[in-house]
């Protein structure tokens, strides 16, 4: 049951309504463009898992740093990026966020401290622990926000990267987003030991498990936890409980799994929860769904932005390699 | 003979294999749902857990353990997704695997198979796309192959399983649906021959992998030189008398390749032929840039047939 | 203080005298070789480390493999390879058990179960896990050790190799040699968390901490542990915490610790303990000097062996490379 | 000028380069220590733990780290001891540090230095001697350095480190103790400039490294052709002018490194100087073997001044 908010304010908690609902209403339009062709590319879907990209993001400062995973576009609009330049990017077009060069595993903002999605699992760790060292040498008091799944507590650099952020005493917030799977296996059947949270401990960082699907709670755990990385209490574990509602990609029908798991899922829907505590706390169902319709109307809009984008020109593949040494058309 | 699959002549070499040698298994992430293309098909159901083993999302461990075990005389195929993802695994390949034998003296050796799917397939972007074959020919101890049709797939995969050494074996991600006829009783390949496609007078076009297609097309293509067309299938070792034989002949060697031109294996055998046989060389290969996204700018890594038949005229003078 | 040894008896504490001298006279002579150049490359000593390579291989069998690290010597040692060809594989010699290819760094004596040193750290964990893994698959009960140092705790192999351990339930004995440093460093100062036993916790497996300077316990907790192993319990971790009373290799002054320290860690040395445990039980000193005198005595027998016996030619540097394709001279 | 070895222009020219930018820092395992072969000399105690950063034994993190930090807009200097280790933290290098500034669409540059130190030195055997220097090549986005006197370690060095794009800069162990002139106030150098360092007639001479130094050797031999030995110095970019200038010049182009031949960056230098100029053209590099522990084996691997020699001579006769 979703806990009684320790209320920061209802007017968090609407935005909160918004954004997940921004990145719900994305996400659903990439899926569809991804099956007619519009857009290419594996594209991974965060529907079922928005309470933790809001909930973490809305206690961070644009120049604080955050760092994805494949999985990436709920993370960048709860850090502020403009739908039409993400869905441009899906699309391929000049005016994506990366000029059309990275698409849905790529997508990253700086200009809203989104440092990148990542088609490597678990590579986007030692870049958080390294951009929250860069911070410190000069001179900012900014933090760092890596996400990453369940998955990739497997891989290597877990290890070394919790590690390292222990040892410099590194404001990183590692927020390990656990949907039960890494692809098509459960994580758990290839996962020894008691989980991410004890593994954290272990390299000396403190490990908070939350219900992933309770944006209220997440929001204060993390809230808490980021004020403890502002106090140079050193680095944190967040280990947000929750599932993929849908395949690992928009292309995978997800038949190792039965519908009826699925179902009883939805049931657990982060934004149908949020929804019925906005009400329980006394607001309209109007309001609610005019704030879900603004959302989708915001993501209709970067469609059709993104639609009618042009293109960058082929040679533009030419660009941005280097500098020395550079390669010509 | 069967028409099936460039993949599922892969999914039958290793049942034949696996039903053959009690000793051959495979490892890696969500096999028991066939592979994320389905080249390992219901080969759990048939073999088991333990022989068709899914893991971790450990890259340095699946090719480390392969290590272990194939130095303690299993033999292990280790599936690694896509190429790029063995980069996490190049300690193990390169220090361990392609090693061991020689720096413990011939004590044991390492038959493994490290299936790296190579290539650009669609909008994946820079790092689903790469193809790094030139690297491990480079690396003592490594044997190297990238078959191009069904039959081969089958064929040389039998073979990169039977062989001692560790194989390093590149599918390309663009051709697990291509068919083809393949025959279930063939033997397996010899590795280190390639095979002339196409006999053609005016220039010998050596390629390998999902370029092969590409090279047939630019040879068909009207205007085009006369191309002699040869599918390495081996690049180490590579067959050195097939190459020559056709480059003495036609006295003009073109390259073509989907990886990078610089530092590209077609630098190896231009090199090789322009100082052994000093004939007229060139080399084609994508610009050094990494793969993008977008069709328009990701179509500027492709080899295309025109840009082969260009080339060709080139050498042609 | 050493504790009452659980006896098993009396003849195999002599016993590991015998071997723990016999390692400790290779390795001098190994370092004096260095020193003067009979020997070449990097030398890594493990004396002050002698009871952990005696205790644990002294419960495994010739066909249990064991998988080491750069500080070999010991292991191998005590894994039953002969002194002759150790040394000539020092020397570079065609009688070393790897044919002069190796050296120090990767001494390896497949005969004996010896599955080889390695350069990389941390790199043999995945070896040893995979090298379990085939036993399985042939059906040998064989049990595997992995010897490796407190340093590879802090790479990626580590996790995921133990991990890897416990999802499939090997027979794994994992054995850290916690001698305090990682080359010039100390390995405290870069471990986060409170170390490597609960490292390995946190990962499903039981770690069990031993003083590393007792080779008594360790036998008798290394016993315990192989049992556990062959009757399919699953990995174990053995964690012994020792000093490495040398240089990080034979070349290494080691000025990074003061002369005080390390002359205080000599008071412990696990040879010394061991011959006082002895005397205290009733052995006579004037058999364990012969036992130590054996020891030498076989130690420069195999010196001499080594420096009379033949270099390979140069041309088998073609050979063992690789059958498809193999180098020509 | 100072007379100084190639160890100490490194240690030299980071500090001068720490001294001039905040933002330039290095990391690597025991650097506070000097680093395992002493080039970081006293530089953390002049500029403190946070800016000569020792590291736990986590390649990964290490070189992953830097790409992050690099990201943020400082300059890392990153320490691989041993290029052999680097194969620890491949996907960093390739797939991340490479990469990043075009799959973001030119978002952060990625600002790092790999050393990455190459090379056979003593008795190191298979994995603490190799030279990979030819991969880096083949991976757009990356810059390749490899300097061959004190002068040089300290000019391409403090250039690497200005650089926006990552370079991957590989000192030779063997170098370490070279002693040469070394003027501390001279301009950083201008990567991707090779340099003529003994002219000649015969035959152009194009390698990098410590085999510069065995081809002036070779040079100097009683009977040799005359040899024009150019010093590549840069390998991405290479100088293709000067080498190109020099080989139209003799018609005739030798290749040596002391990296395994096959797959390594001759390839690149033959074919291209074949294929544009026509000239004839030679490589040497070592035989595609492991490198050994005892001596007689690991001479086999090293590429003699006599070979030089040789080669020049056969490319003329
Ligand atoms: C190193 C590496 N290995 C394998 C993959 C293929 N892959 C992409 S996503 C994924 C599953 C990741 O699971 P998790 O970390 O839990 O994230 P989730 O997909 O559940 O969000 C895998 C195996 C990869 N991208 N990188
Ligand atoms: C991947 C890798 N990084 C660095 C090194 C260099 N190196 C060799 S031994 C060593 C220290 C290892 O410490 P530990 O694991 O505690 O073993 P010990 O030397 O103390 O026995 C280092 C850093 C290496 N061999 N491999
Ligand atoms: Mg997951
Ligand atoms: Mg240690």
């Amino acid at each position: 049951m979703t806990q009684r908010p320790n209320l920061r304010d209802l007017e968090r908690l609407k935005r909160h309504f918004h954004i997940m609902h921004r990145i719900r209403a994305f996400e659903e339009e990439a899926e569809r463009a991804n099956r007619d062709g519009r857009v290419g590319g594996a594209v991974h879907l965060s529907i079922g898992q928005e309470a933790v990209a809001a909930g973490v993001c809305s206690n961070l400062r644009r120049e604080d740093p955050i760092v994805s995973n494949h999985r990436g576009h709920g993370h960048t609009i709860a850090k502020g990026a403009e739908p039409r330049a993400m869905m441009a990017e899906l699309m391929g077009r000049a005016a994506g966020t990366c000029g059309g060069k990275g698409g849905s595993m790529h997508i990253a903002d700086f200009k809203v401290g989104m440092l990148g999605a990542n088609g490597v699992v678990a590579a986007g760790i030692p870049i958080a622990v390294g951009a929250a060292q860069a911070l410190r040498l000069r001179g900012a008091d900014a933090v760092v926000a890596c996400f990453f799944g369940d998955g990739a507590v497997n891989r290597g650099p877990f290890l070394e990267g919790l590690n390292w952020a222990r040892i410099y005493d590194l404001p990183v917030l590692f927020v390990c987003e656990d949907n039960g799977f890494a692809s098509t296996t459960r994580t758990k059947s290839v996962t020894g030991g008691p989980g991410p949270g004890p593994r954290a401990e272990s390299l000396g960082i403190p490990a908070h498990e939350v219900d992933g699907n309770d944006v209220a709670r997440i929001d204060e755990l993390a809230g808490e936890l980021v004020a403890r990385l502002r106090n140079g209490k050193g680095p944190q574990f967040l280990w947000a409980k929750t599932y993929r509602l849908k395949g690992h990609t928009a292309a995978d029908p997800a038949r190792y799994r039965e519908a009826a798991e699925v179902e009883a899922r939805w049931q657990d829907d982060p934004i149908a929860r949020l929804r019925a505590l906005l009400i329980e706390l006394g607001v309209a169902a109007g309001e609610l769904d005019a704030l879900a319709r603004a959302a989708r109307g915001e993501i209709e809009d970067a469609v059709a932005f993104a639609q009618s984008a042009p293109f960058a020109p082929a040679e533009a593949a030419f660009g941005d390699v280097q500098d020395v040494g550079a390669p010509q058309p | 003979m069967n028409t099936i699959s460039y993949l599922e002549a892969s999914t039958l070499a290793l049942r034949q294999e696996m039903e053959r040698d009690p000793l051959v298994w495979a490892l890696g992430e969500d096999l028991g749902r066939g592979g994320v293309f389905g080249q390992y098909g219901d080969l759990q159901r048939r073999f088991g857990p333990a022989r068709i083993c899914d893991t971790p999302i450990s890259e340095s461990t699946i090719m480390g353990a392969a290590v272990g075990a194939a130095m303690m005389g299993t033999r292990p195929v280790v599936e690694m997704r896509f190429s790029d993802f063995a980069l996490c695994a190049v300690d193990e390949l390169v220090n361990q695997a392609a090693k061991a034998r020689f720096m413990f003296g011939g004590q044991a050796k390492v038959p493994l198979v490290a299936r790296l799917p190579i290539g650009m397939w669609r909008s994946s972007a820079a790092q689903h796309s790469q193809s790094l074959e030139s690297w491990w020919t480079h690396i003592p101890g490594l044997v190297v192959v990238a078959p191009s049709t069904p039959a081969d797939n089958h064929a040389l995969l039998r073979a990169a399983i039977r062989c001692d050494d560790p194989v390093v074996y590149h599918e390309h991600k663009d051709l697990w649906g291509l068919k083809g006829e393949v025959d279930e009783r063939a033997e397996p390949a010899r590795l280190g021959e390639a095979r002339i496609l196409r006999p053609g007078n005016d220039v010998t076009v050596v390629t390998w992998s999902k370029t092969v297609h590409v090279a047939l097309e630019a040879a068909a293509l009207a205007g085009s030189p006369s191309l002699e067309v040869i599918d390495l299938r081996t690049l180490w070792p590579w067959d050195r008398a097939t190459v020559f034989g056709s480059a003495q002949r036609t006295g003009r060697l073109l390259v073509a390749h989907e990886a990078v031109r610089v530092g590209g294996f077609g630098g190896e055998i231009a090199a090789e032929a322009a100082e052994q046989l000093g004939v007229k060389v060139r080399r084609l290969g994508a610009p050094r840039i990494p793969i993008a996204y977008a069709k328009p700018m990701e179509d500027q890594a492709r080899i295309t047939a025109a840009a082969i038949a260009a080339a060709a005229r080139l050498l042609l003078g």
